[in-house]
């Protein structure tokens, strides 16, 4: 194996034990009932891995779909409108609330969080292995749901469409009920971690940056999922007893219905990017090996966020009906969550700043999440301006924007994480060639997809749209291209590490030179994490040659 | 009542230590992490109640007339003995706790069933209370019978739908809530079985002491339940 | 910087066009100077200061002032582009008195407009070149949104509720109107035409319901095949014999047939017939259709109800002939051109 | 209030009759005040007092006196984010104002009226 290790860390420091949590015990049944949070990230990580998969094939048929207006494929038609709304439904639903919510903290969080605080587990290990459950059940209730109609929404639901149209929407919309309390019990769970189980020694500013993002993502999956849960309530019994709470007809307010979903939905969003920072707060002082500059402010911004997060949903209601003076104070907040982010994209780029930068997969991934969460990000300062969104939203510009952030943003950020943290999880090193290769498609495909989607949307081209006006063509057949070259992308990707699980444990206790506490344990750690309590003795990201006392 | 149940329990084990779980450096901090995780939770619960006041609130707003008449529909009496029954429930809950701290079985098993007994006497009186507005047909809007006394009408005479609302808002509030307090009947028979097995000492009574926060909060909810619904003008 | 607009924006056809423009080219310019200082510092940094085995970074942790600074500066910056904003949105969100007042009443998948006289079309607008309009909007099932693209505006449109959207039309001619909020099936397919016609143009569109008419040269066919698409029959009928889907059947080869409807009855397609199934669409359905067909009742006047009943006549491939379409229109001042159903069908 | 350093033991018995006869009289309180016309004042009135009887019991029967501040943290948190939530759905709420307001004829499809200037007279339909 041709591994160039350009770190600095020592390789194989003390022999690799026999026993480790991979092969502590064996057996299907002894993964199903563990409480180990190392095997239930590694659960989850099969899991969500496999929605990625089925919403990734829906988006490639999407754009299929799109390539030409007649939606024709060799001389036959693709698919109808009926199938093709059915189609990106099924997509957002599945990327959102089976994929990207649980994806960073449930699967690497998972595993990492208790690792780098010096814990034995998390602190609840069977509400761990609980929410593991929920969203089993959540996700055979989806697919089940699929199976038996499927649902023609949108992934936001709205009503009275979505009280009114036929489809198992009731069953779905239970489905990810469940999947919120999966994702409620991560949080309390995290929460509940970072606050009681931290090493000796390791005061708040001690806690490496990932775990900051958790926490504050842990903080809003228990403060604004049960909204959630109670808005899919209430539309449940729209739909089954005409309650009459959003539907017009029965004296409703379909207004209404937003605001509930949208309170959830957008610190949803940050759900969403916040672990996605928070593992490029890892991977950045990790390859430039240089201490995190301005770690304080970057702990600080993903609190902020979190906090933020709850106040400017009504940007995604500028033209739905609510009161003017609420738009304009919900476009005003949204303007201050492009602070803190900048603060992170700015105290990043000044720690490659006089760097000793490799370029490994993970950091090559660190880079395009700069480039495309840049670009996502920005184009959101677009979309909350006021003058501006009235003329962009609900266009393809809006697509665009949230494929740059969600997919440029945490899949990009996820994807890299995988790669930092494989070693550790399996034991062995993926084919550096092969991943640099994956992230170069994958970036380049996906600019090829989506960059085209801003032109689109705003030159007027409406979102969930089945028939479009043959001007737009040539943009859309070009996105189809680029889609295929982010499917021919992840497909090395996922060839690349799943082959390397076919090969004897190889990799080094510590490769990229991490100075996190997950890295002072064996590749694969033990069973119980550490071979005795570690005592944290350098705050992290500390490069120093000798350690100095601290 | 997930952290309680998921993190605790171990029938056969007893006295403090067996409790321990590996995890944790000390009994204290278990405890302390237990707690943390039981408020964490009972904020999920206030908020997903809080959506549906949040409902309510906006369909009042939009209401104001239908759900001042609607309300003269529900019997204040009925509603001010349950608060009365649920704060008891509360206090002997809370009691039960103590007796639990001071090593007192036999009196944190009385304590708790007289708790359970509340909650029937509270069931009980929403059961009288729902068979009234079910033969009187005030139920949500697809359903609602117009009432003599109801005002606000339209041209051709059919009610507001405003009337309906408020009385599924009445169904699914106190429904919610309802079933909050039957979850808590199971959780605080369960503890008192418990209990009278002796698993509960002044060293570990944590079980107890979660099952007791979520029974207040439960009481809790209903306070403001209370004169949202039987009582505001 | 105009080919820059162009390449990104569709034509300006209102006076909020151009302000909506500029702050959008604003925040092109200033996004697009911090992307490229974000992307030249990552990838010079990770050129600059690429890996050389051994070197020692600089302890740095943070820098106070710098951190001010990039903390301040973009908020200074946000605060600025919020009010840009808001200065071009206050225009949009306040209509003036004077506006003429259309009202839209939208429904799956149809759009149907009001004007202050009380004529009525479907999926076309005709409104007055440099005079404000306003539109009052409501739903009939479920939310829809007025999407004009060159004009810039767009709102939402909630069954139950009445919104409303304005401008002043600056640039004559023919523009897109388009459903932007997800309504089912036929959302892609609602669409509308929104003609500025200057103040001449419009009095003869009110006056007789399009200015193709006025001189009265054309075939009834052809006329009918213009409000064929005008009226938005065309979302939900094809004249190819191919079955749109979420929508009615096809008018090919359909005129003198004998339908079978779902109650299993057979009926005629003769003049009657059709303008029953405009009228009332409830009254027969076709057998294997849901009863979806809108009515169209106050929406035609006689001579377009005629014009389509002569079109769907022309496209009748029935070999016996059928029944015959009404030959002669009747108009108030009947012109000598407008006379003779006639097979062929309308010029495109 | 003796709180007892040794064990978790707090409040006490004592502590807990009287923060139930507190309840209890203030459960009669807004009972009785409810039949008192005050106008916009019973809302207000009701929401206080039940505020005052929540914060009871939770600084009493749920210890959050006695605890560590982060749990007190934890639960203010969660009232925290139900009001900003209610807050804004009020200032939506009652701020719109809707077209019909301004336009009170609301249009719906009814029977034909004569069309515009040019409506004709039914035509002769040969059948
Ligand atoms: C990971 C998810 C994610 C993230 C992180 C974001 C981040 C942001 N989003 Fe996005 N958004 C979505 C996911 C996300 N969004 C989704 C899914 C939708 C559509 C939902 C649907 O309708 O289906 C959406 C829609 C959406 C809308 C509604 C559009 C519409 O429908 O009309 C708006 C409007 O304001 C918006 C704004 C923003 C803003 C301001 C940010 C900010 O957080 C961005 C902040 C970052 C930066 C600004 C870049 C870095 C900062 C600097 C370099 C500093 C200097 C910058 C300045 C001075 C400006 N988003
Ligand atoms: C996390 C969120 C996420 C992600 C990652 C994506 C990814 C993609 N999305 Fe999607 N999208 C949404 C969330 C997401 N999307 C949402 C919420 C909507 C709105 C829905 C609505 O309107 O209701 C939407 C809508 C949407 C539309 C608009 C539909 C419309 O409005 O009509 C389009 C059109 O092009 C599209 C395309 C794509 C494409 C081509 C990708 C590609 O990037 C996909 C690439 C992925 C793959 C090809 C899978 C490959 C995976 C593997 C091989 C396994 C990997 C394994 C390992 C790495 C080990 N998406
Ligand atoms: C929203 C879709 C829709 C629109 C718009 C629509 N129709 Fe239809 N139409 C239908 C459907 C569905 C049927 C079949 C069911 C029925 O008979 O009502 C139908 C049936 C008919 C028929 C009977 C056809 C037959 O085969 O017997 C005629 C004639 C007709 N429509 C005329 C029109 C005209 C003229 C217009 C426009 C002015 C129009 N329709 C617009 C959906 C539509
Ligand atoms: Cu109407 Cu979309
Ligand atoms: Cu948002």
């Amino acid at each position: 194996m041709a591994n160039t290790l350009t770190s600095r860390g020592k390789i194989a420091d003390h022999p690799r034990p026999e026993v480790n949590y991979l092969n502590a015990s064996k057996g299907i049944w002894s993964w199903m009932t563990t409480v180990d949070h190392k095997r239930i990230g590694v659960m989850y990580l099969v899991g969500v891995l496999t929605a990625f998969l089925m919403g990734g094939i829906f988006a490639l048929f999407v754009r299929l779909s799109l390539l030409n207006p007649k939606h024709m494929l060799f001389g036959k038609v693709l698919m109808s409108a009926e199938t093709y709304n059915r189609v990106f439904t099924l997509h957002g639903v599945i990327m959102v609330f089976l994929f990207i919510i649980p994806s960073i903290p449930a699967a690497l969080g998972n595993f990492v969080l208790p690792l780098m605080l010096g814990a034995k587990d998390v602190a609840f290990p069977r509400l761990n292995l609980a929410s593991f459950y929920l969203w089993v059940i959540g996700a055979v209730m989806a697919v089940c749901g699929m199976i038996f109609g499927a649902i023609d929404t949108g992934w936001t639901f709205y009503t009275p469409y979505s009280t009114t149209t036929s489809g198992t929407v009731t069953l779905m919309v239970m489905a990810v009920f469940i999947l919120g309390f999966s994702s409620i019990f991560t949080g309390i769970n995290f929460v509940a971690t970072v606050h009681k189980l931290r090493a000796p020694g390791m005061g708040w500013f001690d806690m490496p940056l990932f775990v900051w993002g958790i926490y504050s993502t842990a903080i809003i999956q228990v403060l604004a999922t049960p909204v959630l849960g109670i808005t899919l309530c209430l539309l449940a019994l729209e739909r089954v007893f005409s309650i009459g709470i959003f539907d017009p007809k029965l004296g409703g307010d379909p207004v209404l219905f937003q605001h509930f979903f949208w309170f959830y939905s957008h610190p949803a969003v940050y759900i969403m990017i916040l672990p996605g920072m928070a593992i490029i707060s890892e991977l950045i002082p990790t390859f430039s090996r240089k201490t995190m500059f301005g770690y304080r402010a970057v702990a600080y911004s993903s609190v902020s966020l979190a906090l933020l997060s709850f106040i400017v949903w009504g940007h995604h209601m500028f033209v739905a009906g609510q009161s003017q003076l609420a738009t304009v104070i919900f476009s005003a907040l949204t303007f201050l969550v492009a602070i803190p982010s900048g603060v992170k994209m700015f105290n990043w780029l000044g720690t490659m700043y006089k760097g000793n930068i490799s370029l490994e997969t993970p950091m090559l991934y660190a880079i395009s999440f700069l480039l495309l969460f840049g670009i996502g990000g920005l184009t959101g300062i677009f979309l909350g301006t006021l003058s501006t969104d009235v003329h962009l939203t609900d266009t393809y510009f809006v697509v665009a924007h949230f494929h740059y952030v969600m997919m440029g943003g945490t899949v990009i950020a996820f994807i890299g994480g995988l790669h930092y943290w494989w070693p550790k999880m399996t034991g062995r090193m993926y084919n550096e060639k092969f991943g640099a290769l994956g992230c170069v498609l994958v970036f380049i495909g996906f600019n090829m997809t989506f960059l085209t989607q801003f032109f689109l949307g705003s030159k007027g081209m409406p979102r969930r749209y089945y028939n479009y006006l043959d001007q737009y063509q040539p943009l859309h057949a070009f996105s189809t291209y680029g889609s295929w070259v982010i499917g021919l992308g992840m497909m090395i990707t996922a060839v690349n590490l799943l082959a390397s699980l076919r090969k004897p444990y190889d990799a080094p206790d510590n490769p990229w030179g991490g100075t996190t506490l997950e890295w002072k344990t064996s590749s694969p750690p033990i069973e119980h994490n550490f071979e005795e309590q570690p005592v944290l003795e350098r705050a992290p990201y500390d490069y120093r040659p000798e350690p100095v006392a601290h | 009542m997930s952290t309680s149940t998921l993190d605790f329990h171990d029938p056969h084990a007893h006295g403090g230590d067996a409790h321990h779980q590996h995890h944790f450096a000390t009994m204290e901090q278990q405890f302390d992490t237990s707690k943390i995780g039981m408020w964490l939770f009972l904020v999920t619960e206030v908020l997903l109640f809080g959506g549906l006041f949040v409902g309510f609130g906006m369909m009042q707003a939009r209401y104001p007339q239908e759900f001042l008449e609607a309300h003269e529909h529900l019997q204040r009496p009925l509603g001010a003995l349950n608060t009365v029954v649920l704060l008891i429930s509360s206090f002997t809950m809370v009691m039960g706790v103590l007796s639990a701290q001071r090593n007192d079985k036999k009196k944190l098993v009385m304590y708790l069933i007289l708790t359970i007994l509340c909650a029937c006497v509270f069931l009980c009186v929403k059961y009288f209370e729902y068979s009234h507005k079910f033969e009187e047909h005030l139920l949500p809007p697809r359903w609602y019978q117009a009432q003599p006394g109801d005002t606000v009408r339209d041209a051709a005479g059919n009610v507001s739908h405003g009337y309906g609302t408020f009385f599924a808002f009445y169904f699914m509030m106190t429904g919610l809530h309802g079933f909050h307090i039957l979850v808590g009947i199971f959780l605080l028979a369960w503890i008192a079985i418990r209990a009278n097995r002796g698993e509960f000492s002044s060293k570990y009574y944590t079980p107890v002491d979660l099952v007791g926060l979520y029974w207040h909060l439960v009481d809790l909810i209903w306070i403001y339940l209370f004169p949202l619904f039987y009582l505001i003008k | 910087m105009e080919w820059l607009r162009s390449l990104m924006l569709p034509p300006q056809g209102s006076q909020f066009a151009g302000e909506v423009d500029n702050v959008y080219m604003g925040l092109f310019w200033l996004c697009g100077v911090l992307f490229v200082g974000i992307a030249a510092a990552a990838i010079g940094f990770a050129w600059r200061y690429r890996y050389k085995p051994g070197r020692v970074t600089p302890h740095q942790t943070h820098n106070t002032t710098l951190e001010i600074v990039w903390t301040v500066i973009p908020l200074l910056l946000c605060v600025a582009i919020f009010f840009w904003g808001l200065n071009g949105w206050m225009k949009y969100a306040v209509a003036p008195g004077e506006a003429m007042e259309i009202q839209i009443t939208a429904k799956k998948w149809l759009w149907q407009f009001e004007y202050p006289d009380g004529t009525r079309t479907a999926n076309e607008i005709h409104v007055v070149l440099n005079k404000p309009v306003r539109f009052v909007m409501t739903s009939e099932d479920v939310l829809h949104d007025f999407f004009v693209p060159d004009m810039r505006v767009k709102h939402d449109i909630i069954p139950g509720r009445y919104t409303e959207v304005w401008f002043t039309p600056t640039v004559p001619g023919t523009h897109h109107v388009t459903c932007a909020e997800y309504c089912g099936k036929g959302h892609s397919d609602m669409q509308a035409k929104l003609v500025v016609d200057n103040e001449a143009d419009f009095q003869k569109f009110m006056e007789t319901g399009g200015t193709e008419w006025e001189d009265y040269k054309m075939k009834p066919a052809e006329w009918g095949r213009i409000q064929y698409e005008r009226k938005g029959c065309s979302t939900c009928h094809s004249i190819d014999g191919s079955r749109i889907a979420s929508g009615g059947p096809s008018w090919k080869g359909i005129w003198g047939k004998m339908e079978k409807m779902n109650d299993g009855k057979e009926v005629l397609v003769d003049a009657d017939y059709v303008r029953e199934s405009m009228m009332q669409p409830q009254a027969k359905i076709v057998a294997g259709y849901d009863p979806i067909m809108p009515t169209f009742q106050g929406l035609l006047r006689e001579h377009e109800i005629q014009g389509l009943i002569a079109f769907i006549k022309s496209l009748g491939n029935n070999p016996n002939g059928g029944p015959p379409a009404p030959t002669v229109l009747s108009l108030p001042p009947k012109p000598a051109g407008a006379s003779g159903a006639s097979g062929t069908t309308g010029t495109k | 209030m003796s709180i007892q350093e040794h064990t978790h033991e707090h409040g006490g018995s004592a502590v807990y009759v009287r923060t139930l006869l507190a309840l209890l009289l203030l459960t009669v309180l807004t009972v009785a005040a409810s039949y008192i016309d005050f106008g916009s004042g019973n809302v207000i009135i009701a929401l206080l007092i039940a505020s005052i009887k929540a914060s009871l019991v939770a600084l009493f029967f749920m210890h959050l006196r006695y605890e560590k501040a982060v749990n007190a943290v934890i639960a203010c948190s969660g009232f925290l984010f139900l009001g900003i939530f209610l807050m804004f759905c009020f200032l939506d709420f009652d701020t719109r104002d809707d077209a019909r307001a301004l336009h009170p004829q609301p249009v719906m499809y009814g029977p034909a009226k004569p069309a515009g200037a040019a409506a004709p007279a039914p035509a002769a339909e040969a059948k």
